[in-house]
C-alpha cells in the first residue's frame, strides 16, 4: 500500500536548513554532541543522550515519538566511558524503542517497543520486529529479521532489502507534511 | 523544561546525590547519597513515601512508583516503599515492589508488580514482567519471554565507577536540583 | 518497504505457478522470464561466523566443522559470550625480611568467558581462566571416538569385499545384470564370515589370534543402569537441572547438571547466491565480503520489472463498480510501455520448465558453438523438472481494463535533485492517467466485485490481469547485437480490500 | 595400513550428509564423524502462515512437499550448511514408514534440491553397525510409536516386527491431561509438558507402580516447584506415574515389554536365545531414568507369568549399550555406513529421474528372489 500522508503542526516541529525536522518535545541532552546528517525526522518526546557520548545519525533517519537512543557504557581495564553510537542513512526507529547500541548500520527498520542491548552492532538492512529484546554485544548480520526475547533470527530479508529501506525512509519524510493551519 | 514540584512534594536529597531538574518527582521521598536520577526519571510516591538509598541509578523513562492498584481498598497502613542501594534501574522501567533489596538490576522495560519483593543480587531481564507476588531468592538471573530463571554464582558488581563518571558528566549538561537534608550520621563515603 | 511488514497485497505470478511479491521474485535476463524461490537453484556462496564477522575458505570451514573458532554459544541461553578481563591479584611473595604491606601484586590480566543475557560464566562451570583473550578453551572429545573409528573401518574392508564380489559376479552372470541390488537386506554384506575377512587383508585364513582389524564385537550385559533410589526421598532444584535443548547442544555428552554444561564454537552462517535452473546463469550473487550489503550480481525482479503498488481504493460493494488507484513504476533504466490485458489473455505460450529447457537445447544446437548457456552441454545433466504448481487465488471481482497503454519514461536517480520539471509531455487523457512523474504514474480504474460475494465473512476482493510491458534486454548475445526489445507478460493477483457492508 | 588413510575421509569432494529425520527430532551431520552436528525440532514456521507446523503432521501430499522443501531448505543452509545441489545425503527410516512419506521426500530431494544420489537405509539395520555384531533385537522408542525388528546374522527378520503408538506422544497427553486438571487456566502447551517430562518426570520401578494406585500408595517423590510466568508445582504422583502408561496394558494384552516377547516368540526356535541376549534400546524416550532396570524387571516377571511361560523358556536378558546415547544411535550407525562409499547402493540422480520411482522392499520390481548371491565358497 502506498504510505498516507502524516501531518505535523508546524509550531511544534524545527526545520533546520538540511531538512531536519526536530520536535521542541524532544529532550536532547547535550545537543552539541548530536550530529543529524540532513533530512531526520525527530519526533515528540524522543530522548537522544548526546550528553554521555556523541551521537551521529545518517541521512534519511526516522525517530519516533518516546524513542530512546542512548550511547552504551563501557568498563574498560584502564577507566570508564560511554561509547559514541553512530548511526548509517535509512535508519527507522520504532516508537518507545530503546537503542543502547554502539553501532547501528544503514537500512535498518527497528519496530515498537524494541530493546537493542548494549554495544550491540546492526549490520546494514536488518529488520529488528517489534517488541524485539536483543541482548547485550550481539552482533545483527546483514539481511536478517530478528524477533523474539532474546532475538533470534526468524526469516531472512529478500535481496532488494536496500531499496526497499530507502524507499520507505524517503517516502516517510515526503509524506512527513507540516499541517497548513 | 518544565519540572514537576507541585505544594505536595517534598523531596529529601542526600549531600552527594545528583537529580536532574527535568526528573518528575511526586509525593514524599527521601534521595540518599550518591544517587543518579537521570532526566525524565519518574518517581511517584502517591499511595505513601518512598525511601532510596545510596548509590543507586535511575535512568531516563524509569519509573519507580508506590501506588496502589485501581481497586484497592484503602490500606490501614500508609504503604512506605523501601528501595536499598546500589540498584540499577534502567531505562524505562517499572519498580511497583514493596521492598527492593541491594545491587539489583532492572534491565529495560522490565516490569515489577506491587506483591513481588525483590531480595538483591537479583536481575531482571528486559521486557521481564513480574506480576506474580512472589519472593525472588538473592542472586537470581529472570530472563527471556518465559521468564526462564536461573542462579548467578555472584552477586553484580556495584556500578561505582559508573556513579562516578556521571557525577563527573551530568552537572555540565544538566540543571541539579540541591540537596537539602544534612548528611545522617552513618555517612559512608564512597 | 511496505514489503517487509505489510501482508502481500500485490501478487506476480511465477513460471512455476507460486504467488509471489515483488521482492520476493527474480527476473532472469537471459531467458527473460520470472523465477521465485521455489524454481531457483539456491547455492552455498560463503561461510561467515555471525559475530566476528570473519570470511572463512570453504575448506578451513570443513577441518573446523562449520564451527568458528573463537566465537562461543552460551550452553545456557545459547547467545554469543564475550570475553571478560578479570584480575587475580599475584601475590608476590615477599622477600623475608620484607614486611608484606609493600609487597604490590601485579594483577596478573586472566581472561573468562561471559554471557551478557544470563550471566553465566566459564567460572560457573569450572572451567579454569586463559590468560590469553583467544583461543586456549578446552576442547571436549566424545569419548567413543576410537571405537567409532575401528567400526568404520571394519565396515570399509566389508564394503571393498562386496564390491570385489559383485565385480566377479559382473562378469558371469547367472542373471541379466540386474540394475539395483536390492538395498534392504545386510545379506550380501553380513554373510562374509570373518574367514573372509581375514583372506581380503591378506592374512593367514585360519584366526590364529583375534585379528586387531575385527573390532571386539560389544558385550551385552544384564545389568542395566538402575533408578537412583535418593530420587524418591531428595527433593531436587529445578533450576539446576538442565533443558532438552540445552543438553542437545551437546549431543555426545547430554548431560543433566548444570554445572557440567560447556561452552559450545558458534555455528557459521551462509550467505547463499541464486542460479536459474534453465539456462544456469547466476541470478544473485552477493559481494564476497560478508559485511557489505552490496551485491556483485543481482537480477532480482525489483530492478527490471515495474512495479505496481495499490494507492487507495474506494469502499467496494458487490456487483456496484468503484474506482482504484494504482501506482505504476518503472524501475528500469529504458523507457517501458505497460498494457493491460485481461486475465485470461494466453500468456506467451506457457512453457513448462522441461520444454524451456527443450528450447534452450534446440536453439543451443543450432546456434553450435557458442551456447548462452555458460555450461558445455555435456556437462548439463538430465533436465531435472518441477512440475508447476496450481495457482491458489481465484479473482472475484473483473475490473474494467483501459485500452491505450501506459508510457512510463525510464528512471534516473538525477531526477530528484533538479526540479526542471518534466520533459516528456505525454497526452494521457485525463481520466486514466491522473498523475505522473519522474517515472512513476498513476492511473485509475473501475472494480465491480462479483455478486455472489457477500459481506458477512469479510472475503478479501482480488482482481487478477496480465501486465505487458517492454523490456529492452541489454544482454548482447553473439546473435543480437543490438538490445532486444521484447514484450513481456505477467499476471498479477491484487486483494484490493474487502467487502463493504452495502449501504 | 588403513589408519592412513583416515585423512582421506575429510578431503573426499562431496561428504555424505547423515540425516535421520524422526518424527519429533531431526538428527543430522556429516559420515565418518562420532557425533550428529546437531539435533533439532522436526517442525518448520511455513512462511505465509507463520505458525509452526510439525513435518508428520501433513494433510495430504501435496503440503507434505510444501512442508518438506521448507523443512529441508532450513536444514540445508542453516544447520547442515552444504549446497545441496549434487551432494550425497544417507537418509535413516523406518522400515515401516507409509510409502507416501518416503515418495514425496525422495522426490523433494532430487526434483527441487537436485542431490547428488541417495541412500535409504533402514534404522534397526544401521544400529546393529554401532555394535560390531550382526545379530540384535533392535527395539526403538521414539515419540509417536515404538518399533521393534529382530535382525538375525544380518538379516531383519520381518514376519516378527512388532509396533505399538507408545512413544513420547502418550507421555506428553497424559501430563498434558493431568496437569490441564490441577492448573486449569495456565495454558499448558506440549513444549512446557515436555519441559517437565524430561527433567522432573522419571521411570518408577515395578513393585512401586503396582501398589502406585492401590490404597497403601508409597510415599510420593517430592513435588518440585516449575517456575516461569505463572510458577506452578509439580505433585510427586505425577511425576512417578508420567511414564506408567507405557507398561499397563491395554485390552489386547500389549504393552512395551510384550512386543519383545512376541517377537521373540516368532522367530525360529534356534535364533531366541541369541536374540534375548542381545536387546538394543535406542530412541529418545529409551533414555528416561529408570526405563531400562524397569523393563527389564516387566521382562522377568512376565516370562514367568502363566502366559508366557510355557512358550518361552528363557531365564535371561541382555543388553548392549552403543558407543552413543540411545537418541541417535540410529544416526551413527548411518554415519558408519555414510563413510564407506557403496556406489551399488545408491540412488543417483540420474536412475531417479529416468525410472521416477525410489527402490523398495516391498515392491517385487526390488526384491526378486536373487539366487546369484548364494555363495559357492
Amino acid at each position: 500500500m502506498e504510505p498516507q500522508d502524516v501531518y505535523y503542526s508546524k509550531a511544534e516541529y524545527v526545520e533546520t536548513a538540511s531538512g531536519n525536522k526536530v520536535s521542541r518535545h524532544t529532550v536532547l541532552c547535550g545537543s552539541q554532541n548530536i550530529v543529524l546528517h540532513g533530512k531526520v525526522i525527530v519526533q515528540s518526546d524522543a530522548i537522544i543522550r548526546g550528553d554521555l557520548a556523541n551521537v551521529r545519525t545518517g541521512r534519511y533517519c526516522i525517530i519516533s515519538k518516546n524513542a530512546i537512543i542512548r550511547p552504551p557504557f563501557k568498563k574498560f581495564s584502564r577507566g570508564v566511558a560511554f561509547f559514541p553510537l553512530t548511526m548509517g542513512d535509512h535508519v527507522f526507529v520504532g516508537e518507545r524503542a530503546v537503542i543502547n547500541a554502539a553501532i547501528v548500520g544503514s537500512y535498518i527498520y527497528i519496530g515498537k517497543n524494541a530493546v537493542i542491548g548494549r554495544r550491540c552492532v546492526l549490520k546494514d538492512c536488518c529488520y529488528i520486529e517489534d517488541g524485539a529484546v536483543v541482548p547485550p554485544e550481539t552482533v545483527i548480520p546483514s539481511f536478517t529479521r530478528f524477533a523474539g526475547n532474546p532475538a533470534k533470527c526468524v526469516e531472512d530479508l529478500p535481496e532488494c532489502t536496500l531499496d526497499l529501506m530507502l524507499e520507505f525512509t524517503k517516502n516517510y519524510y515526503q509524506h512527513f507534511l507540516p499541517l497548513s493551519a | 523544561m518544565s519540572s514537576f514540584v507541585n505544594r505536595r512534594t517534598n523531596v529529601k536529597i542526600a549531600v552527594g546525590a545528583l537529580v536532574c531538574e527535568e526528573s518528575i518527582l511526586k509525593g514524599d521521598i527521601t534521595i540518599g547519597p550518591n544517587t543518579i536520577i537521570h532526566p525524565k526519571a519518574s518517581i511517584i510516591a502517591e499511595a505513601g513515601p518512598i525511601i532510596i538509598g545510596e548509590g543507586n541509578i535511575i535512568e531516563e523513562m524509569a519509573t519507580i512508583a508506590n501506588r496502589l492498584p485501581v481497586d484497592a481498598p484503602e490500606p490501614t497502613t500508609i504503604p512506605v516503599q523501601i528501595i536499598g542501594s546500589y540498584n540499577v534501574f534502567e531505562t524505562d522501567c517499572t519498580c511497583e515492589a514493596f521492598k527492593v533489596g541491594d545491587c539489583n538490576i532492572l534491565e529495560s522495560k522490565a516490569y515489577v508488580g506491587r506483591e513481588v519483593e525483590l531480595t538483591s543480587g537479583c536481575i531482571i531481564g528486559a521486557s521481564c514482567s513480574l506480576t506474580e507476588s512472589d519472593t525472588i531468592p538473592e542472586d537470581t538471573i529472570i530472563y527471556g519471554n518465559e521468564c526462564q530463571r536461573r542462579e548467578m554464582h555472584g552477586k553484580p558488581y556495584p556500578p561505582i565507577s559508573q556513579i562516578e563518571f556521571l557525577l563527573k558528566i551530568l552537572p555540565t549538561y544538566h540543571h541539579i536540583r540541591k540537596p537539602n537534608i544534612v548528611p545522617t550520621k552513618n555517612e559512608g563515603g564512597l | 518497504m511496505s514489503y517487509l511488514n505489510q501482508p502481500d497485497y500485490v501478487c506476480y505470478v511465477c513460471n512455476c505457478g507460486s504467488l509471489k511479491p515483488i521482492s520476493k521474485i527474480y527476473f532472469c535476463r537471459h531467458c527473460s522470464k520470472i523465477r521465485c524461490g521455489y524454481c531457483v537453484c539456491q547455492e552455498v556462496d560463503s561461510h561467515y561466523c555471525p559475530n566476528c564477522m570473519e570470511n572463512l575458505p570453504s575448506s578451513e570451514v570443513r577441518l573446523k566443522k562449520n564451527k568458528c573458532s573463537n566465537c562461543f554459544k552460551c550452553p545456557c541461553c545459547f547467545q554469543t559470550l564475550s570475553t571478560r578481563a578479570g584480575h587475580v591479584p599475584l601475590r608476590v611473595v615477599p622477600a623475608d625480611g620484607e614486611d608484606s604491606k609493600d609487597v604490590k601484586t601485579t594483577p596478573k590480566k586472566v581472561y573468562y568467558l561471559s554471557c551478557s543475557l544470563c550471566r553465566w560464566t566459564s567460572r560457573d562451570a569450572g572451567i579454569p581462566d586463559q590468560s590469553m583473550a583467544t583461543g586456549g578453551w578446552p576442547e571436549q572429545e566424545n569419548p567413543h571416538t576410537s571405537r567409532i573409528n575401528t567400526l568404520i573401518d571394519y565396515h570399509k574392508i566389508l564394503a571393498s569385499i562386496e564390491k570385489q564380489q559383485s565385480e566377479r559376479k559382473k562378469f558371469r552372470p547367472k542373471h541379466p545384470y540386474m540394475q539395483i541390488i536390492y538395498l534392504f537386506s545386510f545379506q550380501a554384506m553380513f554373510r562374509i564370515t570373518s574367514a573372509m575377512v581375514r583372506k581380503h587383508i591378506g592374512h593367514p585364513a585360519k584366526p590364529t589370534n583375534e585379528s586387531t582389524d575385527q573390532p571386539s564385537p560389544a558385550v551385552a550385559s544384564t545389568e542395566v543402569e538402575e533408578l537412583p533410589t535418593d530420587i524418591f526421598t531428595e527433593p531436587v532444584e529445578i533450576t539446576k537441572i538442565t533443558t532438552l535443548e540445552q543438553r542437545l547442544q551437546q549431543p555426545d555428552v547430554q548431560t543433566e547438571n548444570v554445572n557440567e554444561l560447556r561452552p559450545q564454537h558458534r555455528q557459521l552462517l551462509v550467505r547463499r547466491s541464486q542460479r536459474c535452473r534453465v539456462c544456469e546463469h547466476n541470478l544473485c550473487k552477493p559481494d564476497f565480503c560478508s559485511q557489505s550489503a552490496k551485491f556483485k550480481i543481482q537480477l532480482a525482479a525489483f530492478y527490471h520489472v515495474p512495479e505496481v503498488r495499490i494507492v487507495t481504493c474506494e469502499p467496494l460493494r458487490p456487483g456496484k463498480s468503484s474506482e482504484l488507484l494504482l501506482k505504476f513504476c518503472n524501475p528500469t533504466q529504458h523507457q517501458t510501455q505497460v498494457v493491460l490485458l485481461p486475465l485470461d489473455t494466453p500468456m506467451t505460450p506457457i512453457l513448462t520448465l522441461v520444454d524451456e529447457k527443450e528450447e534452450v537445447k534446440q536453439d543451443n544446437a543450432q546456434q553450435g558453438s557458442e551456447s548462452p548457456n555458460l555450461l558445455p552441454s555435456i556437462v548439463r545433466q538430465v533436465p531435472v523438472v518441477e512440475e508447476t504448481k496450481s495457482i491458489k487465488i481465484t479473482a472475484n471481482a473483473d475490473v474494467v481494463l483501459p485500452q491505450n497503454c501506459l508510457i512510463l519514461p525510464r528512471r534516473d536517480d538525477a531526477a530528484e535533485y533538479d526540479d526542471t520539471g518534466d520533459t516528456h509531455n505525454f497526452q494521457d487523457d485525463p481520466k486514466f492517467v491522473i498523475w505522473r512523474k519522474g517515472n512513476k504514474a498513476v492511473i485509475k480504474l473501475h472494480v465491480i466485485p462479483h455478486e455472489n460475494l457477500e459481506e458477512n465473512n469479510n472475503q478479501p476482493v482480488v482482481i487478477g490481469f496480465v501486465m505487458q510491458y517492454r523490456y529492452v534486454n541489454t544482454i548482447t548475445t553473439l546473435e543480437h547485437k543490438a538490445p532486444q526489445k521484447l514484450d513481456l507478460k505477467v499476471k498479477l493477483y491484487l486483494t484490493i480490500g474487502n467487502i463493504v457492508g452495502s449501504a | 595400513m588403513l589408519r592412513t588413510y583416515e585423512g582421506i575421509r575429510f578431503f573426499s569432494d562431496k561428504q555424505m550428509v547423515i540425516l535421520d529425520i524422526g518424527s519429533a527430532y531431526t538428527k543430522f551431520g556429516y559420515a565418518g564423524e562420532p557425533t550428529p552436528r546437531g539435533i533439532i525440532r522436526t517442525e518448520i514456521k511455513c512462511p505465509d502462515t507463520k505458525e509452526l507446523r510439525r513435518i508428520y503432521d501433513y494433510k495430504d501430499t501435496e503440503d507434505l512437499y510444501q512442508l518438506l522443501v521448507e523443512f529441508l531448505h532450513a536444514l540445508f543452509f542453516k544447520h547442515v550448511v552444504i549446497s545441496p545441489k549434487d551432494a550425497r545425503i544417507v537418509i535413516l527410516e523406518s522400515l515401516l514408514v507409509p510409502t507416501q512419506f518416503r515418495d514425496t521426500l525422495a522426490k523433494v530431494l532430487f526434483r527441487h534440491f537436485e542431490i547428488g544420489s541417495l541412500m535409504l537405509l533402514s534404522t534397526h539395520l544401521a544400529t546393529i553397525s554401532t555394535l560390531g555384531i550382526n545379530t540384535a533385537l533392535v527395539l526403538d522408542i521414539g515419540y509417536k510409536e515404538a518399533t521393534l525388528i529382530p535382525i538375525y546374522e544380518g538379516e531383519p527378520i520381518l514376519k516378527a516386527w512388532q509396533a505399538l503408538p507408545l512413544g513420547g506422544q502418550v507421555v506428553h497427553e497424559y501430563l498434558m491431561k493431568s496437569l490441564r486438571e490441577i492448573y486449569p487456566n495456565v495454558d499448558i502447551t506440549e513444549k512446557l509438558v515436555e519441559d517437565i517430562k524430561v527433567r522432573t518426570c522419571f521411570v518408577t520401578t515395578l513393585e512401586r507402580s503396582a501398589k502406585l494406585r492401590t490404597a497403601d500408595a508409597p510415599k510420593p517423590p517430592p513435588a518440585i516447584k516449575y517456575p516461569g510466568i505463572k510458577s506452578i508445582n509439580i505433585p510427586g504422583e505425577i511425576r512417578e506415574e508420567a511414564f506408567e502408561v507405557l507398561w499397563d496394558r491395554d485390552n489386547d494384552n500389549l504393552s512395551i515389554p510384550t512386543m519383545i516377547l512376541n517377537a521373540i516368540i516368532q522367530c525360529p526356535i534356534d535364533t531366541r536365545r541369541t536374540l534375548a541376549e542381545n536387546i538394543l534400546l535406542i530412541g529418545g524416550t529409551a533414555m528416561t531414568k529408570g526405563f531400562a532396570s524397569r523393563l527389564k524387571s516387566e521382562l522377568l516377571t512376565l516370562v514367568k507369568s502363566s502366559h508366557y511361560s510355557e512358550k518361552l523358556k528363557i531365564q535371561t536378558f541382555m543388553f548392549h549399550t552403543a558407543p552413543s546415547k540411545p537418541n541417535y544411535t540410529a544416526w551413527l550407525g548411518g554415519a558408519i555406513f555414510g563413510s564407506v562409499d557403496l556406489p551399488l547402493r545408491c540412488l543417483t540422480k540420474e536412475n531417479y529421474l529416468k525410472s521416477d520411482r525410489v527402490p523398495d522392499w516391498v515392491s517385487l520390481i526390488d526384491n526378486q528372489r536373487d539366487e546369484s548371491t548364494v555363495y559357492e565358497t
